[in-house]
Order: C-alpha cells, then structure tokens, then sequence
C-alpha cells in the first residue's frame, strides 16, 4: 500500500500533516504521536521576531468547533531555527514551516533566514483573521496576494505554499492571484472569522471579539473551497478545515488535496493525526486502494 | 512531565453542595503519576463539545488508581458530568501542568470558592506547620476533609460562619502565619494574596485558569502575562496549562 | 415581561420568527407549533412562477448541521396568495413572505402582486447560493445588490428586507449597498456553501454538488456578522444561523438582531420555536429583564 | 395526519443479520395511530447529528403502545441506534407519511433487502389472498414470521435459497398472481415491478425513499419527480415524506 505522495516537488512518505497552531512545534505532542510517523510537522507561524500574540480569552469553544484569536504569539525565527528545527530533525520529522508577518520584509525575512534550514515547505500564511496588520489583509485581496506571492517567490529557497482565507466571495480568484505569482502550492482554509458572546456576562467570550472559526463545522466550506480551487488552478493543495477521521481526510483528497493537515482535532484527541493516519489505510484496503494518489481529486 | 489520555471509569459521585459535585475516576495510570497542583482534561461524551474541560486533581488515590475531582456545574460540559453515573466512562487526559513545589516551611494553604478542591490534596501531603484558610460565600463544602488533617480557619462572604469577608480577613482575624502561602481561587483573591505575600515577605504560589483548547502546551490559548520572558516563545506570556497552573505570584503580572 | 419588538415600522408581538424554508408555509408544523405564538411565520421562497427546483438528493447532514440545494420549489406567487396567506391569517400569524427570482422583473412582480396582500414585511432573498440565475449573484455584488433594492423598493407596498449571504469577503459593504438602495431591514444570514462527497460511492452527496450549510455550526459567522453590520449601518436586522435556543437567540440579538428566525433547529425539533421562545423568557426571568428590546445590540 | 414528537423507549433489540437490528420501541400515541407503510422519524442523541433518520414501521402493537423497526446500520446514525439497550431513550416523531392503501384485491407483497420490514405489518393486516415475495442477497430475515401469516416465495441474488435473481424472477417462477402489488426495495426492483404492474395490468403501491431533512413536508428536501402536478407546489414533484413514501407506481417518473 502506497501512501507517499509529491508535493511541490517534494516526497513525504504519507500525506498527514499537522495544521500550523494546532500542532506546537511538534514537541508538545511526542508522547502521543510518533512525529516522524507523519508525512510532516507543519509548525506554528513564526515572525521574524518574537510576537506576544492577543490578550487572553484567546478561545471559545462552539458547536462542532472553536473560535481562536490567539494572534500568532511565537517565538521568532531566531530561536526557532536554533531549538525547534533542530528538535524536529533529531525526531526524524519532516518540516514544513508556517511563516508571519506584518509587511511584505517581514515574511521575506523570515524566508530568507530559512534559506539554509532542512524545511521542507514554506507555508506562508497570509489569512490570519486575528492579527491587524499584515496575514489577512493580504489573503483577501487579489491584487496584494499577487505581489506578496512575488516578492517572496523571489527569495525562498524551498517551495512555498500560500495558505488562502475562506473569508472571500470567491476563493478561485485569489487561488489564481497567488498561482500568477509564481507559488508552488496552496493551503486552505484557514479559519473562518466568527464570534461568541457571552450572554450571562454580557461580554464577548474572546478578549480580541472576533476570532476564527475551525474543526469540524466548518469541514462542509472546507470541501467546497479545495474542490473550487483543484478546478480553478493547477497548483497542488493542502487540504484542511475539520479533519477528525480518516474518512474526513479522504474526502478531503478526493476533493483534490494532495496533503491533509490535522488542526483542532488535536485538541479533542492528542493521537488524531494517527487516528487519522491509521482511518486513511483501513479504507484503503476496504478498497483495495493500492496507491493514495488515485483518490485525489477523484470527484468531477 | 508524563501525561496519559486514556478512558477513564466513574467510581463514584455525589453532590455536596449546590451545584458543586463530587466525583472519583478509575484513571490508574494517571493517578500514579498526579501531584497536588495538577490537573487534568475532561473531554465530554457529547460530541458537539471538542474541548476538554481543565479540572485540577481534588484527591490522589494511587493504590486504588483513581483520581478525584470536585467541581461546579459552569456551563454544559459540566452539566454532562454532573449526570453521569458510576460505571460510566469518559476520556480523560493528565495529569497536567506542574503543581505546588512542596517547601519544608511553615505553610498557609488557602483556597477561595471552586479554588478550595485541590488545595485538599495539598494540606495531606505538605508535611509541615500548616493551616488551611478557606472562602465561601455561605455554605462550606469540603471543610470536614480539611479539618481531619489540620487546622482549618474560614471565611464567608455573609459571615455566617468564621471570618466575614474574604480570606485575608480570616487570615488576620485569627492571626494566620506561615512562610509560603499556596492559593486557588478567583483572581481577585489571588491578586490580594499576592499584595499580601509581598508586604509580608512570604512566598506565594498561586493557580491560575484560563481558557483552554490543547492543555497541553501546543495552542498557546491559555497564557497569563508574566514579568520574565517565557523559555517558549521568548515574551512575556507564560502558558498556564504547561508552565502552571501553580506560578510564583512574584512572577505574574495582574491585570 | 414586554416581548414585542418593532421592525421597519411593523409590530410583532415577539421577536420569533422562522427562517424561509424551513418551516413550509406553516401549515406543515401546526401541530407541533401555535402559528399565532410566533412573532411572524416566514414563508418559504415564492416566485412569479411555479419553480421544480434540483434534483435530488437536496439535502445532506453535516457535523452539527446541514447541507441543503433545494433549490427554491415553490408553487408560485398566484397559489400562494390563494391558499398560503389566507390560510396563515386564519390561524392568526403575522406574515413575512420570502420572495425570489431569476432577474430584476421576476422579484419585482412578485413584490408588486403582494402589494394588497395581508403580508409584514417583505423578505428578498437575494443569497440562495443554490440557484444559477438569481440569487447569489445579487447578493455578491454590491452594484447589482444597490440596483436591485432600489427596483423592489420603488414597487414595494410593504417594508422590504434584503437578505444577505455569507459568502461575501465583507458583510458590511453588502449591508450598506442595500442600505442605499433604500431597503428597510437587513436579514442575515443566509447558507453558506459547502460540500460534502460520499467516500464509498465516490459521488456528491448532493445531486447539485454544492449546498448551504446551516445549523448550529454556523452560529459563530452569523453572530460576527450581525454584530459588523449592526455596526456598519442603521437598519434594523433579522438575524439568524444556527439558531437552537433560548440562548442562542438572546446571544443573537446581543450581537445587533431586533428579530430572530429559527431555521434548522426546526428539523431537529418541530417544536424548536415554542423552545426558543420559552427558553427567552427563562433568560429575562432569571435576570430581571423587563423589555426584550433592553438587549439588542447590548454589546460593544 | 396527526404525528406524535416523544421519547420513546426501547424495550427490546436485537441483531437478526448481518448489520441488520430489530428494534421494538414504547410509543404509545404513535402506536395507536400507526398504518402500515408509514414511517418514524428517529433523532440520535449525538447531538453532532441533527438531522432524524427516517425508518419504516415494521410492527405495530396497539397493546403494548409498541412500533417495531427493523433496520440496517447504513452510517454512524444507525450505529447509534443499534448499540442502544432496553431501557435507553430516544427522540421519535411519527407516524409519518401517507401508508398503504389497503384493497379488497388478491395481493402480491413484495420486499427487497431493506424494504422488506415494512410489509410485514402490511401483510399481517391485508385481509385478502395474497403472496409474500422476498428478495435478498444470501441470507434470510424475518421470512419466518411471514410465513406465519401467508405463503412466501423467496429470490436470493446468489440463488442459495428460492429463485436464483431478484423478487421478479421469485414471481414468473413460482407463477405468482394478484391484481395489486405492495412493493418496498431498491429503486432498480421498484422500476421493474412498475414495469411489470403496468405490462400485466396491476396496480402497484410502491414505498420510496430519499434523503430528508424536516420529514414532514417542510423542507421539500425528499421529493420524486412525478407525472403528474404536485397539490403542494404545483409542480411535478411530490414530497415522499409527506405524500408518500407510497407512490401509485403509475405516477411516479423514474430516473
Ligand atoms: C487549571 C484549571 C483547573 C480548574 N479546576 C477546576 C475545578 O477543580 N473545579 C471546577 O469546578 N472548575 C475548575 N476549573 C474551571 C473549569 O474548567 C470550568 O468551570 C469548566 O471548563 C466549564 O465548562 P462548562 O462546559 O461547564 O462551561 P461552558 O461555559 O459551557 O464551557 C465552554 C468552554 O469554556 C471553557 N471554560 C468555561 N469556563 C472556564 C473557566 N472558568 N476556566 C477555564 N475554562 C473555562 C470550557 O472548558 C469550555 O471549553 C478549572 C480551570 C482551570 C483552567
Ligand atoms: C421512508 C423511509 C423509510 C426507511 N425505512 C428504513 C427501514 O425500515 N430500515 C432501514 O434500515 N432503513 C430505512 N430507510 C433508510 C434509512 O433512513 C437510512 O439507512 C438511514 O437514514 C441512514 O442513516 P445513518 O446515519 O446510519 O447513515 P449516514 O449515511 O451517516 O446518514 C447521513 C444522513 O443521510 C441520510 N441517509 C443516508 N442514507 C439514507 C437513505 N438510504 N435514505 C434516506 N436517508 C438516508 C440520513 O438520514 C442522514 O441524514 C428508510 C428511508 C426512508 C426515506
Ligand atoms: C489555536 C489555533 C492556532 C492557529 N494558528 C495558526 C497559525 O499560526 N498559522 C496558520 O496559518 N494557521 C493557524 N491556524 C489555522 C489552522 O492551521 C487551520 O487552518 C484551521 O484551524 C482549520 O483546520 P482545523 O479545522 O483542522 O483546525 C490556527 C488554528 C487554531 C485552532
Ligand atoms: C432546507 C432549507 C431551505 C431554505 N430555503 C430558503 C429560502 O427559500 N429562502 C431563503 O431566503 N432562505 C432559505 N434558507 C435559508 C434559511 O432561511 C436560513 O437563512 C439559514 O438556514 C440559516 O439559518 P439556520 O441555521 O437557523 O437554518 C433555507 C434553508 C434550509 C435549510
Ligand atoms: S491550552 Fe493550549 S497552550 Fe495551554
Ligand atoms: S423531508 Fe422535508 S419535505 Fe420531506
């Protein structure tokens, strides 16, 4: 049974990933999860300097789902690349490398500090609901996602992945937007801005009154976007957005990704990207499925 | 720091106040690893709610294998809780966050409201000087267990039994003393607890909630603001879940 | 206790109502529901013309809600005035009728041939993400959005009430362009798209591939919506989206919303809106509210 | 029609197949208006599943205040169902759609696979001559009890039992005759015995089935495209949930 699959011309030797921010740097959750049983670790964004992040609450729980506004504190790329690459390396993990920023220097920055680091992928997310400047302001415009997709192209030394917002009328345009600029692949969604007041307190349950909506409610979008945008572009998808099972990952790849990344079902079970992992192969031998690259995008 | 997740077995549970239930958990991994201070994730049945529930360790039963918890019914996950009964089973992960470092000095244990559980696992096995000062707003729950292993002072809101007012009042109506104070309660409280420990020149380890998702260190949901820089992420944020609960107040910054 | 609230001018004697589509054209629900309890019952879609509709299967269950491409059947404006309306004022309900089209002159005959009619308000449905001419494409659009109230509301005898999509990058550009089209009430939010493939069969659950979704799940977009355009302009807002309780309905009309419609909850619970409205009054009960209208859009 | 919402309960269930359960549930109101052919709304108590799932009344025990459901475990809502226990509660609506017309005519009572639950309270209750007919894949269920009640012919897929074929096959063999035939299966057997009905001048009351949403007429989720213009919307489509599920086989347009 074959599980490896090709992404941006890179091999992973299956296609479960972590989604970035539900995951840590992969340490926080080794004594649930072999990290080097998955395709890769995809790390939690990291800026070009340490980022605080918002004021606690930063999470909601919501039917089938919660809301975060966690406002991407990290740790910057400094310490990242001198504790957390090297950490994942000794595991054996293969890296992917979620990236933030306020302004386009910023993610260059940061791209250009990993230059030289074992990642694998540069997942650049420009669809932070959460932060105020820079992540989604670019995610919802065509136009800025296009020349931030350039401006960082030119400088990345592995493939990049630009991870879209949900949070548009139309995902193909932007899907075509950061294709035009030159990216290798895409990751969505992203998290869907929502809130949650708290009736008995009459206050907002989240410091920062907004925040982005993942797990399961929120798969049915999910499917959607990745199936729009495998007909829209060429490009290879990582797919994610309330992944819990494996029949929820392979529904996500028959909707045309090619990786899956398991987000908030870390939280409800620490083995789920296992769970998930292990879900994938029992339905293929139900199926006789020799090789998991026949189910992408299997759906017309 | 070893943690378990695993399906976990009601042994019992019972109410002991209004809204505030009392129940024990075949988790024998996870009881063999608990310290006082710790806490652990209760997931709910209901699959329309994917976070677990943070709920600290009220009790410690490692040759029965089970754990211990008392809690007040908040919102539904409790609810659920609240409504199970011997022999059902939930998931359950822990033991979690660090818990109190246990100092060879003389101790003043408090706790204020739902704060007061897991101070009950302490006040057994600090083997020191100690007394236990706790908050109620009228009616007490847990005080006998307390008072079978020391001194016990209280306080309530209404004065209808002890000091009238909180906590620090009791401690300064009986004359409480000690060197560390070790506190869970409602941030007001351990805010006031801090001033105190400062003016008087004590320790003060304190147990802070926020809300949380992974409770395990991973979602970076549950930070309280500190004066030092985490070892994490290099800010001023600490995560509750991994790094505490249990803080020294001199570190945490109060809103 | 005072629960009457006043929108666009109209009075209902609660703040209750039902969310187009799901709750037939009353008749359906009468034994489970006193339609003269309700704050008004909303109709289904109704069109100048009979409509078929999709294909089967219409309807597929989601995590925590649903997935539907009904596609507007509808027996047309004419039976409908004959059998629908008389039939809701003889039970003694208060009306607001759901209009759709295929173009500018199917909704304003519509709009027109209600003009004598015992109705409310007038509900355009300008969102119905399930229909390829119409709908959506209204309601994606601020131009054609502005154009289009403007049209309605010069052959309009009873208020109208421009139901927005989800679907959009930004609600509030929306909410305004209806707002200078001259529109006297927001109604937010319609479905949002979603998909959802069966795994063993390889196909669409849906016969139209695509459908909304709605549902507890989508609560968190519906109450952030709300809130952004109770905030973006003045109009008065129906809010709705997920909709089960008491609760959820308070929550809704703390975020901005003067009426509340329960949509799918209806599907889980045929007596969903006895429930939320007994679950309302526990609310302002337990905390000594004594007008309903104290609480709308009491957060900031 | 009148319909009954309420906790039912199960009072007895069993497995009598492969994934096959048979489930009888205390409901009073809706047993004492329940017609064979028509059908329960059942609602899970995993509350991430909202929708009720639709299942024909296989029983009817007016005595008891009982309904009778037999059924497959399809998806994770019939899971629910079959890991159920007696004494465990759940949400029912029903009775819900129109139910067989019972005539005075020589019958043939047709089921395929899981359509065959449904006729055996029709057959029970259809005071006529008549013949049972029913399709499986291999092995049998519930052709006991309608042996109980009048002669029974059987078609199995792999021809291990009765006529080797579909219920079709089971009827030219065995020579099978009647003026009205009452059919529940697949669509493909529902289409050919239209077929059949129409070539031999019968008439045939089929049972259809699609997804549904509201289950009473509502939510125009569960239509069949019929020839005729819908009283409802005036169109030529017909609510299966509310009209039927039990379509004149003449009226129906197949796909
Ligand atoms: C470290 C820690 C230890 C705790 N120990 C106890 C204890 O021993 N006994 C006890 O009664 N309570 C304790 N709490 C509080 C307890 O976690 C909440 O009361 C509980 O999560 C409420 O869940 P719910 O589903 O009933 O409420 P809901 O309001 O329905 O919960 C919705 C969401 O918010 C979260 N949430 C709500 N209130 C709180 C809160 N105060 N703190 C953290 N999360 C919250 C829930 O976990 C859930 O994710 C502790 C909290 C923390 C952080
Ligand atoms: C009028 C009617 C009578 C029926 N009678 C019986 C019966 O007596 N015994 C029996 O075993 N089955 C019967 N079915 C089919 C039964 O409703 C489905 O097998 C069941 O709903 C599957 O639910 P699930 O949660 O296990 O599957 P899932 O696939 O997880 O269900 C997901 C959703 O799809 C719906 N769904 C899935 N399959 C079907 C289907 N075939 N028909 C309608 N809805 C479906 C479910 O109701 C649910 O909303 C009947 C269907 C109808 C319409
Ligand atoms: C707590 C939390 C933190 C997140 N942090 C990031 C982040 O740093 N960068 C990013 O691109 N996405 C972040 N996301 C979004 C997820 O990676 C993912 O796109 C989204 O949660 C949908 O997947 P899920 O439903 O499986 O969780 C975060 C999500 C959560 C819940
Ligand atoms: C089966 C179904 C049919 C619907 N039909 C209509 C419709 O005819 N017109 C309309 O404006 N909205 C229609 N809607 C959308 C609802 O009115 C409502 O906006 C949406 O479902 C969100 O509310 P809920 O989550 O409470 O269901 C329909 C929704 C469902 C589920
Ligand atoms: S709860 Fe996730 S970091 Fe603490
Ligand atoms: S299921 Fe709603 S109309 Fe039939």
């Amino acid at each position: 049974m074959n599980l490896e699959v090709t992404l941006a011309g890179k091999t992973f030797k299956n296609p479960v990933t972590t989604a970035s921010g539900t995951f840590g740097s992969g340490a926080e959750y080794e004594q649930f999860v072999d990290l080097a049983a998955l395709g890769a670790v995809t790390t939690k964004g990291v800026a070009n300097v340490p980022w605080e992040g918002n004021p606690t609450p930063r999470v909601a729980e919501t039917y089938g789902g919660m809301l975060n506004a966690v406002g991407l504190q990290n740790p910057g790329i400094d310490l990242f690349c001198k504790r957390d690459i090297p950490h994942l390396k000794e595991k054996g993990a293969s890296i992917i490398v979620n990236v933030c920023g306020r302004s386009t220097s910023d993610y260059v920055e940061v791209v250009e500090r990993l230059a030289d680091e074992p990642v694998d992928l540069l997942e650049i997310n420009v669809s932070c609901p959460n932060v105020k400047e820079g992540g989604i302001a670019f995610g919802q415009n065509p136009d800025a996602l296009y020349e931030i997709t350039k401006a960082i192209k030119a400088k990345a030394k592995q493939p990049i992945v630009m991870k879209l917002s949900p949070n548009v009328t139309d995902i193909t345009e932007m899907a075509k937007a950061a294709e035009a600029g030159g990216c290798d692949a895409l990751s969505l969604i992203n998290t869907i801005t929502g809130m949650k007041i708290d009736i008995h307190r009459r206050k907002f349950v989240l410091a920062n009154k907004t925040g982005g909506m993942s797990g399961p409610a929120i798969k049915p979008v999910a499917v959607r976007m990745v199936y729009q945008v495998s007909h829209a572009c060429k490009l290879p998808i990582i797919g994610m957005g309330g992944i819990l099972t494996g029949e929820d990952a392979i529904e996500m790849m028959m909707a045309g990704a090619t990786m899956v990344s398991v987000g908030t079902a870390n939280f409800h079970n620490p083995r789920a990207t296992m769970e998930v992992l292990d879900g994938m192969k029992a339905y293929m031998e139900r199926y006789h499925i020799e090789d998991i690259n026949e189910i992408i995008g299997c759906i017309d | 720091m070893e943690m378990i997740k695993e399906t976990a077995k009601v042994v019992r549970q019972q109410q002991i106040d209004e809204g505030i239930f009392d129940m024990e958990l075949s988790f024998p991994k996870g009881a063999a690893l608990a310290k006082p201070g710790q806490f652990i994730a209760m997931y709910c049945n209901d699959k329309s709610k994917l976070l677990p529930r943070p709920i600290s360790i009220c009790g410690i039963n490692k040759e029965e294998g089970t754990l211990r918890v008392v809690y007040r019914v908040a919102g539904e996950g409790t609810k659920e809780f609240s409504e199970m009964k011997e022999g059902d089973t939930l998931e359950v992960m822990g033991p979690l966050g660090n818990g109190f470092a246990l100092k060879e000095e003389k101790a003043i244990i408090i706790g204020g409201g739902i704060g007061i559980p897991p101070m009950l696992e302490l006040a057994k096995q600090l083997n020191v000087e100690k007394t236990v000062v706790l908050g109620y707003r009228t009616s007490t729950f847990l005080k006998d267990e307390f008072e079978a292993v020391c001194d016990v002072k209280v306080a309530t809101e209404d004065g209808s039994q002890g000091a009238k007012g909180t906590v620090i009042d009791a401690i300064e109506k009986y004359g409480v003393e000690g060197k560390v104070i070790y506190a869970c309660g409602p941030m007001p409280m351990l805010k006031a607890l801090a001033v105190y420990a400062e003016e008087h020149g004590m320790e003060a380890q304190i147990s802070l909630e926020e809300r949380m998702a992974c409770g395990i260190g991973a979602c970076l949901g549950c930070i309280c603001k500190t004066k030092g820089k985490d070892h994490h992420t290099n800010v001023n944020n600490t995560r509750i879940c991994k790094d505490g609960p249990v803080f020294d107040a001199k570190e945490v910054v109060f809103a």
